[in-house]
């Protein structure tokens, strides 16, 4: 039952386990990994960073949610900040259940929440040596490529 | 004339060039001081993008400020 | 891209190494674990049995319609045989993807296809000293109660 | 006049004590067989809930049969 920002890689044997329960029949996880390229352009690697307070009260808070809104026994979100590669591993989530629909459920929502309301940034850096953060682009007016 | 703590992340940390900065200011509330900051660092984001957070909690636009607040500005989030 | 029938444990990690991949984004796993409850009743240890042959036969072509079916880099699915305890690992599938809707899909699909359809059997030893075969109950005729 | 290898799986193999048998029989198809084995054995499940096999692959009912094949009829399944 719980989220947390990581500066340090994170440990998904260690991870699952602790949803471990005799109660539970199902354990969907979800794993974010740093891909080599995004909208077709390459990319080497990925600096992400957080507002560390405030990502772990949002993020404690949709986990609360997840527990209310599905029927499941155990829920570990993990974020990482710094420096990734590629192939690194950059958010961890994992629910278990009794049955199966809800993990699928509530994991899902539990990425798509954290995605869309966490205090946490993507730096991503391409092959040709630019960077962006994303989702900050604006048109015209500035650019860090 | 209010004294406020503000904490820069991300694309606003870089394009201010630092994390954090103790400033007096005569805005009223949160999107005014942006507004007065954007002029100054130029900041790329219209306000409209962002979201504020003060004293470690999300407030909604304009969020009034007071003396001796924290005030982050939220870019568009990335996680994941 | 792989279905396979186990009779000794799974490990967890080594399969989830097998999908990596430099262009994927995500990855869903999905465990079925073995619980201590089924309709109410207390479960003390399963044992699962199953036409091996066939088994993997139909697997493989559940593995090839959800690569057809969805935009996925990768495939695994490995069913445990043989007698499991409470928290044992009965099955696992990972699927790895550039985006995390497909995988989440994916993943999905591929249990709820393996549940439906893999000539695979599940026998519950219940707390009382019973025990029954899932799915084979007939009313009245026969009972292995 | 066939003859025939039966494989049983799980529950029938169980009812039937024994996981193989090579038999002779007059059915003409995998569903007559098993009514002619379910009279002999007690098998408690109905054809309806079955599927067949034949020489290692589905076989939609009736299944018709020759001399040699390998059946299976399979239980419900119960996988994940």
């Amino acid at each position: 039952m719980s989220f947390r920002i990581a500066a340090s890689p994170l440990d998904p044997a260690a991870l699952k386990a602790s949803l471990a329960d005799a109660h539970a029949g199902a354990c969907v996880t979800f794993e974010g990994w740093v891909r080599d390229h995004n909208d077709g352009r390459p990319v080497q690697a990925l600096d992400y960073e957080a507002y560390g307070a405030l990502a772990e009260k949002e993020g404690a808070r949709i986990v609360a949610e997840t527990l209310a809104k599905f029927p499941v026994t155990r829920v570990v979100c993990v974020h990482r900040t710094g420096s990734l590669k590629i192939g690194d591993l950059a958010v961890w989530i994992g629910v278990a259940s009794a049955h199966r629909g809800a993990a699928f459920d509530a994991c899902r929502y539990l990425i798509d929440e954290v995605k869309a309301r966490v205090p946490i940034w993507k730096k991503e850096h391409y092959a040709d040596g630019a960077t962006e953060w994303i989702n900050c682009a604006t048109r015209g007016e500035f650019s860090d490529r | 004339m209010k004294t406020l703590r503000v904490q820069y992340f991300a694309i606003l940390r870089e394009q201010r060039g630092q994390a954090e900065e103790t400033l007096s200011t005569t805005a009223g509330d949160a999107a005014a001081l942006y507004e007065e900051l954007r002029a100054k660092h130029g900041f790329t984001l219209p306000v409209a993008r962002l979201r504020a957070a003060v004293n470690g909690e999300f407030a909604a636009w304009p969020a009034p400020l007071k003396d001796g607040d924290e005030v982050v500005f939220i870019p568009p989030v990335a996680g994941g």
